[in-house]
């Protein structure tokens, strides 16, 4: 491989990675901050995927639909806190898992009920469809550099709120101790409720941005839900920064991996995987229990 | 004089930057109550923590029996015969107070990587079991889930759990918070008994059980050792006594009663 | 893959000795029309994926099917049929479960699936080699099952991985392309197309410069479009199907690959897809046996009337349930509406010699390997459309190496 | 005395899983009042804490406060109407800095209440090392600052009750000191305060009230000038 | 950790039930009891796992699967392979490949040990279906049942139904009885003091991580059975059979069955599989009607079905 080759890749391997982050946003929270493991992650990812179909197919414009699509994750997510994960924070890891598989079945089947079961293609819109010169025949869209500016603000954002906010002081104070939170006068519940809509929304925001490059269908949140996770637990639990690190770690390994060593590029983000939970048992840049 | 039974040298912890137990050596030897007190904080548990290996230190180490057993995994130092109880209640709360036992004495019957043979049929770990819980005043309560004894009886239970495992050394981190007058006075005689053939590091805040058992006393402020020596000598140290009731000079002397 | 047919017997004598068992309760008895006055329904067992990713082929084959028996009056042989659908999950672990509540429980006469080669071939350990049912499939175009797989009882109304490829080759070097670069899925579908659609390319004499495999069901293609437009080779040859197929040919043209190096596969990277890959798909070449535009009046029918009956348009899915129904109806009125035990053989030889003329990818007929022979058309994306250029290859046949039946 | 009790607590009994802990203990603290509570380590004071806070309810007995009854509410509306807590070991939160440990729960003085409020500057006022870390990740700081921390974090709900729990524990005598007089300060400006300690001595001068705890159950109330009146009640409950 | 009477009545009655299930069962419903028998025995090695050892694995399916592979690999194309060399072949596979991979995951916990067991059995999956030699992506054929024989004595024929149905009951109650017996032995009890508290149980003395490891191999081993059944049965592998559906699947019968009771698998697999065929017969929407049931059961039935019995009568074992 040559140097622009390397270069190419690199950058192929960043945007990758800056996507990975995006589409476990939703999960850095939910699972990584308050320590839900939500399997429906990638089942709420689909569910804002046909939102953006569903939506642009009435609005003709993309950044409408995702106007229009975040109030309505936000809305599902806090019904879905409210009824059901609400009741689980004191029990065994294990009843969540099971509780949100249950979702999966449930909201893939709504899926199925509200929109079918046909593949379907977002457009591009037009301002960001075209694509930039890279080398002497490839080019890059512009959506794509698009989508990674906004996993950048993704990124900077969940870091502003989380890291300069009075919310995101009740979230880490609500992580590190829900007592003494509690003891100050904060609703740990409703902190609680608002970072599972935010988690659920951010999810589906990432299937709606993602939807024109993606496209609509079925079951397409099963893959995200198992990267998503693998993003969270290399960059260690409760990290927003591990994630975003883990994901472009995640990005460049898997890029050259397919590029290096094809015959186990599938392979390649698990043996990572395993290689850093060996080396540091709670993942880059978790805390050690 | 013989080398002591366990030794430690400049042991030292660090969480951070707070240093919670600072180069503290210590050397214990054959038998006896020696007695650990010190506020809240002054890093009592850390001590036994290290001491069982559930935490390894920052620098220095451990010495039992002349051998090193700095950084050894807390299983390996409960076979070589250091036992100890928690200063939260650590049990088993599903399990009775005799199945709690039997797997403790069960860890001194070689390997438990036995398959076959049902575990209530070994007749030794079961004696064995039923001996510690006479021993701590429990028998009568063994078939007794551990999550359904009151806080004294799982604070004997601790105390049992550890003696079914045949220690020499015995790490005792507060057993007598939350018992009662009768349970208190029957472990402080019991721990009398003990005295004889094992080496008691007891950790405490009960000052009548502390001045009723020990042999020797040791006080830690702030991660160091303020005073080590005869109980009553130790008493007498004012500094010792400021320690513990307070200097009385939180508002400047002189203007309140003493 | 390897000749298993004398190794059937084993199977067989499980499954014989299955019906021999006293014990269990079911009679083995059989309504046809000669028992119960012409009323007792014909029972078709439907295994598709009605749930996940591959729903919505699941559902385009049932409507054809169905369609096609309705356009004969709603009943085979004259008798009502009952459908008995299950949904496959696409999953070949469930597949046995399902297959024989089907054959044991519900005793279908008829056993129509699946979409998924590995559910076909878990399905085919449970069927192959028994009386009942006749199971034909609709899509999954894995190349043992009418090659070393194939069956007495076990037609295909579809395609064989290889033949939707094999006219490839010829393409690409008449275009005047020497290298080709493969792109695909690390799946045994993936595999076998690209192998067939290199054959004759090599013949020709052209190199293929290198195989990309993509790890199934990645749609994650920016690393390898780089290594593509690296290697600069002549032309593409990729295979990608639904979100996979959409998402493959917008990201390929996005990285500007398009223009430089022009993109060929087989039909299912555009067929029904081009509505969502838009302006991407311009010019793409591609080969099939069948495409909306052919202009045929069977197809201009077939495709008014499924739209009238499922406000949709047909897809070549669509199309390969409709020949499903076909052979249906050809097999029960061999039989004069007998589907019994007995009339088995004599449904078999019908189908064995099938001509279906009235389909609307063009007719075509049964070979003996029970994969039908057929034209494959050369088609390219214009205006949103896949125009049809041409036949690539008339009467096309899979070699079906290996398939040896015991008649 | 004429005033109603700011909090009033009667009968609690209180358990962790099936150990009882509190056999009904009774407390009382007028507005205004510092009532010191003690006891040996594991008698109940920090449980005692716990249930009037609703951190862990009682399953017997009533906690009222302003003769509301509160019984059973979660934490956060009972700190909201004016119990703020100083807990035994700090709590701070390692991954906030000092300047949002003390933000994230301030609330404002309610508008008729005749006290000043304690804003941020006030609160440093009262501790001049935390304006010097105020961004700091809160496990950074000495035990001390850690303490300071603890209180101004309290201070800023402008709390009517601080509940101190072992404020003094494990700091060095200097530091006790002015944790100490802060102590007061806070007393002097009207706040009612319930204090756990084991610096018997110092309790005495600065507590109105003594309440001491023994399994459980209250064995001693009364003033804190009768208790320092009698030091064999000091040995037999709470000395070496 | 002992059997009290009542469950004791309601085991005899369950075995009485799937004994005699061949006689009036239909066929296809006794080949359902069979899936969902071995369904069970997956379900029971997971639980030793998830409920007695305390180690949520996630990649269970792997060793499932693996077993699978193993028989169609070993068998030939035209004639049958012996029962007891399939059985150690299938066997020492599963225990070799969990030994490998349990020595890298017990040195983890929590969500922690979930990731890295899915990870290696990801990595086995993508190695199956991306080699052509172990079929790919379509999978396998076995073509031929083992033959259990001594010598030229034919001991009994799997190729009758009947005697297969017997078989993998025969091994179900095996392996139930093997789990029994090893968690009523010391080592079992070693295992559950792990579970409950594995500080304290190091802190007793037991070296924990090997304990953990052991149970691990067995675990693996056993999960390898219900696999070699299940390749006998169908006859078909495919890498499906080691997918994180699969391994998600057999942790979803655990948890609803009840962890931490032998019997709660068992009867989590014949709820989840006849409560999956029964949907799916009555209802296009069977998914949402799972999904509904799955939630429900979570909010007002803690500790799964077994959770149930517990509580029917009081002072159960545990």
């Amino acid at each position: 491989m040559d140097l622009a080759q390397f270069l190419v890749q690199a950058l192929n391997g960043v945007q990758y990675g800056l996507l990975l982050f995006l589409v476990a946003s939703g999960l850095t929270l939910i699972f990584g901050i308050m320590g839900i493991i939500n399997l429906a992650h990638g089942a709420f990812y689909m569910i804002g995927a046909y939102l953006a179909y569903w939506l642009v197919g009435l609005t003709d414009n993309l950044f409408l639909a995702i106007l229009l699509g975040i109030p309505i994750a936000v809305a599902v997510g806090l019904v879905i806190e409210r009824l059901l994960i609400a009741r689980l924070y004191d029990r065994d890891h294990l009843d969540q898992v099971l509780l949100t598989y249950g979702l999966i079945l449930i909201l893939n089947e709504t899926q199925k009920i509200l929109w079918g079961s046909d593949f379907h293609g977002v457009p591009v819109p037009e301002m960001l469809a075209g694509s930039v010169p890279l080398t002497e025949n490839q080019a890059y869209p512009v959506y794509r550099l698009f989508i990674s500016a906004v996993c950048l603000g993704v990124a900077a954002g969940m870091w502003l709120v989380i890291a300069r906010t009075r919310l995101g002081m009740m979230i880490r104070a609500g992580a590190s101790n829900r007592e003494m939170t509690s003891a100050l006068g904060i609703n740990i519940g409703r902190v609680f409720a608002i970072v599972f809509a935010l988690g659920v929304a951010l999810a589906a925001f990432s299937g709606m941005i993602g939807a024109p490059v993606s496209s609509v269908y079925p079951g397409m949140g099963d893959r995200v839900l198992i990267i998503s996770f693998v993003v969270v637990v290399i960059g260690g639990i409760g990290s927003v920064k591990g994630a975003f690190i883990g994901a472009l770690l995640i990005g460049l390994a898997d890029t050259f991996g397919r590029v290096l060593v094809p015959d186990f590029a599938s392979m390649v983000i698990y043996a990572l995987m395993a290689l850093v939970l060996l080396w540091r048992p709670q993942g880059l840049f978790g805390r050690a229990p | 004089m013989s080398a002591p039974l366990l030794k430690t040298y400049a042991l030292t912890k660090r969480f951070g930057a707070l240093v919670a137990v600072d180069a503290v050596d210590l050397a214990y030897d054959r038998s006896g109550v020696h007695a650990v007190i010190g506020p809240n904080g002054a890093g009592k548990t850390t001590l036994i923590n290290l001491l069982s290996g559930d935490l390894p230190p920052s620098s220095g180490g451990v010495i039992f029996r002349g051998q090193a057993v700095t950084g050894a995994p807390p299983d390996r130092i409960s076979r070589l015969g250091i036992g100890r109880s928690y200063q939260k209640t650590n049990l088993y709360p599903s399990l009775t107070a005799e199945q709690s036992c039997r797997l403790a004495a069960r860890s001194r019957r070689g390997s438990a990587m036995r398959f076959f043979r049902p575990a209530h049929r070994d007749r030794q770990t079961g004696e064995a079991a039923v001996r510690a819980l006479d021993m701590v005043g429990l028998a009568e309560r063994r078939t007794v889930p551990c999550g359904a004894l009151s806080h004294g009886e799982q604070r004997q239970l601790e105390l049992a759990m550890i003696l079914a495992t045949k220690p020499d050394v015995l790490l005792l981190d507060e057993p007598l918070a939350g018992m009662g007058r009768d349970e208190s006075d029957r472990i402080i005689a019991l721990l009398g008994q003990l005295a004889r053939d094992h080496t008691i590091i007891l950790v405490e805040h009960d000052m009548d059980a502390v001045f009723a058992v020990a042999d020797e006393l040791t006080v830690m402020v702030q991660g160091r050792i303020l005073d080590s020596g005869p109980p009553g000598r130790v008493r007498s140290n004012p500094a010792v006594q400021d320690a513990y009731l307070g200097a009385g000079d939180g508002l400047g002397a002189g203007d309140g009663p003493s | 893959m390897t000749d298993t047919t004398r190794a059937r017997p084993s199977r067989r004598r499980f499954l014989a000795g299955a019906a021999a068992t006293g014990a269990i309760a079911s009679t083995g008895f059989v309504p046809t029309r000669f028992a119960i006055g012409g009323q007792a329904p014909v029972k078709v067992g439907i295994l598709l994926p009605y749930s996940g990713t591959y729903a919505s082929l699941g559902e385009a084959i049932t409507n054809g099917m169905k369609m096609r028996i309705e356009q004969a009056g709603g009943t085979l042989g004259g008798r009502p049929v009952e459908y008995i659908a299950i949904d496959s999950e696409a999953s070949p672990p469930q597949a046995p479960r399902h297959t024989k509540k089907l054959v044991i429980k519900d005793q279908v006469d008829f056993l129509v699936g699946p979409v998924h080669s590995g559910v076909a071939l878990a399905m085919a350990q449970v069927v192959a080699g028994r009386d009942k049912p006749i199971m034909i499939i609709p899509n999954a175009g894995a190349n043992a099952l009418t090659r070393g797989q194939c069956a007495r009882n076990i037609f295909r109304a579809s395609f064989s991985n290889w033949q939707t490829c094999y006219p490839c080759g010829q393409v690409m070097a008449d275009d005047g392309h020497k290298t080709v670069v493969t792109m695909t899925w690390k799946y045994a579908a993936g595999n076998e197309i690209m192998a067939a659609g290199t054959e004759l390319f090599k013949e020709f004499g052209g190199a293929v410069i290198k195989d990309i495999r993509v790890p199934f069901p990645d749609v994650e293609f920016q690393a390898h479009l780089s290594e593509i437009a690296a290697l600069k080779p002549d032309a593409v040859l990729a295979f990608f199907s639904g979100g996979g197929a959409i998402k493959f040919v917008k990201d390929y043209a996005a990285a500007g690959l398009k223009d430089s190096i022009p993109l060929y596969g087989p039909g299912f990277l555009t067929e029904g897809l081009t509505e969502g890959q838009g302006a991407a798909a311009e010019g793409i070449k591609t080969t099939l046996h069948y495409a909306r535009t052919l202009d045929t009046p069977v197809n201009r029918m077939f495709l008014e009337a499924y739209k009238k009956a499922y406000n949709k348009e047909a897809d070549v899915f669509a199309v390969q349930g409709f020949d499903t129904g076909s052979l249906l109806l050809q097999a029960i009125d061999a039989t004069e509406g007998d589907t019994g035990a007995d009339a088995s053989p004599a449904m078999i030889e019908a189908l064995s010699a099938a001509e279906v003329p009235d389909s609307p990818r063009g007719p075509w007929r049964m070979s003996e390997a029970h994969n039908p022979i057929m034209d494959i058309y050369l088609r390219q994306v214009e205006g949103g459309v896949n125009k049809i250029l041409g036949v690539a290859s008339r009467d096309l046949e899979d070699p079906a190496t290996g398939c040896k039946l015991d008649t | 005395m004429s005033q109603t009790a700011l909090l009033e607590a009667a009968g609690l009994h209180t358990y962790y899983g099936a150990s009882h802990v509190l056999r009904g203990v009774d407390l009382t603290i007028r507005p205004g009042e510092s009532v010191g509570l003690l006891g040996r380590n594991g008698m109940g004071k920090t449980t005692t804490i716990r249930s009037i806070l609703g951190l862990t309810p009682p399953r017997r007995g009533k906690v009222t406060l302003d003769g509301r009854p509160v019984t059973g509410a979660p934490p956060h509306t009972i700190a909201r109407r004016g119990v703020a807590l100083v807990p035994e070991g700090r709590g701070i939160f390692p991954n906030l800095t000092v300047r949002e440990n003390l933000t994230m729960g301030a609330r404002p003085a309610p508008p008729d209440s005749p006290a000043e409020d304690w804003a941020l500057d006030r609160v440093l006022t009262l501790f001049p090392p935390l304006g010097e870390r105020l961004d700091t990740w809160g496990n950074l700081l000495s035990g001390g600052q850690q303490q300071m921390l603890s209180m101004g974090r309290a201070l800023m709900t402008n709390p009517r009750l601080l509940i101190l729990d072992e404020a003094t524990e494990g700091l060095a005598p200097q530091v006790r000191n002015e944790i100490w007089s802060v102590v007061r300060a806070i007393k002097d400006a009207g706040i009612a305060t319930l204090i756990v300690d084991k610096d018997l001595k110092t309790m005495l001068r600065v507590c109105d009230h003594c309440v001491i705890l023994a399994k459980g159950q209250v064995v001693y109330a009364g003033p804190a000038s009768a208790l320092a009146a009698d030091p064999e009640i000091h040995v037999r409950f709470l000395g070496i | 950790m002992t059997a009290s009477p009542a469950p004791v009545l309601l085991h005899l009655i369950a075995l009485a039930l799937l004994a005699a299930f061949p006689w009036v069962g239909g066929e296809f419903y006794v080949d359902l009891a069979l899936t969902l028998m071995i369904l069970a025995l997956f379900a029971l090695s997971l639980d030793l796992l998830v409920g007695y050892t305390g180690l949520v694995s996630f990649g269970h399916a792997a060793f499932f699967g693996l077993a699978g592979y193993v028989l169609a690999m070993i068998t030939p194309e035209t004639e049958p392979v012996s029962l007891w060399a399939a059985l150690a072949a299938c066997l020492a596979a599963s225990a070799a490949a969990a030994l490998v991979i349990g020595w890298f995951s017990v040195r983890t916990s929590g969500i922690y040990f979930i990731m890295i067991t899915l990870a290696f059995a990801q990595m086995l999956y993508y190695f199956l279906s991306e080699s052509p030699a172990f079929g790919g992506s379509d999978g396998l054929f076995v073509n031929f049942r083992p033959v259990a024989a001594v010598g030229d004595w034919l001991l009994f024929d799997l190729d009758d139904p009947m005697v297969f149905y017997y078989f993998v009951l025969a091994t179900l109650l095996a392996g139930y009885a093997l789990l029994t017996t090893i968690l009523r032995a010391p080592f079992g009890q070693v295992l559950q003091g792990i579970r409950i508290n594995e500080g304290r149980t190091r802190a007793l003395g037991f070296p924990t991580p090997r304990y953990k490891l052991v149970s691990f191999v067995i675990a693996g081993t056993l999960a390898g059975l219900a696999g070699f059944l299940e390749a006998v049965h169908t006859g078909y592998v495919s890498p499906g059979h080691l997918s994180w559906h699969e391994s998600g699947i057999v942790l979803m019968v655990v948890i609803l069955g009840g962890r931490g009771t032998l019997y709660g698998p068992v009867l989590g697999a014949f709820t989840f599989g006849l409560l999956r065929n029964g949907l799916q017969d009555v209802t296009e929407h069977w998914i949402l009607f799972m999904g509904l049931f799955i939630v429900a059961l979570v909010l007002f039935l803690p500790g799964g079905i077994a959770g149930l019995i517990r509580r029917a009568p009081k002072g159960g074992s545990q």
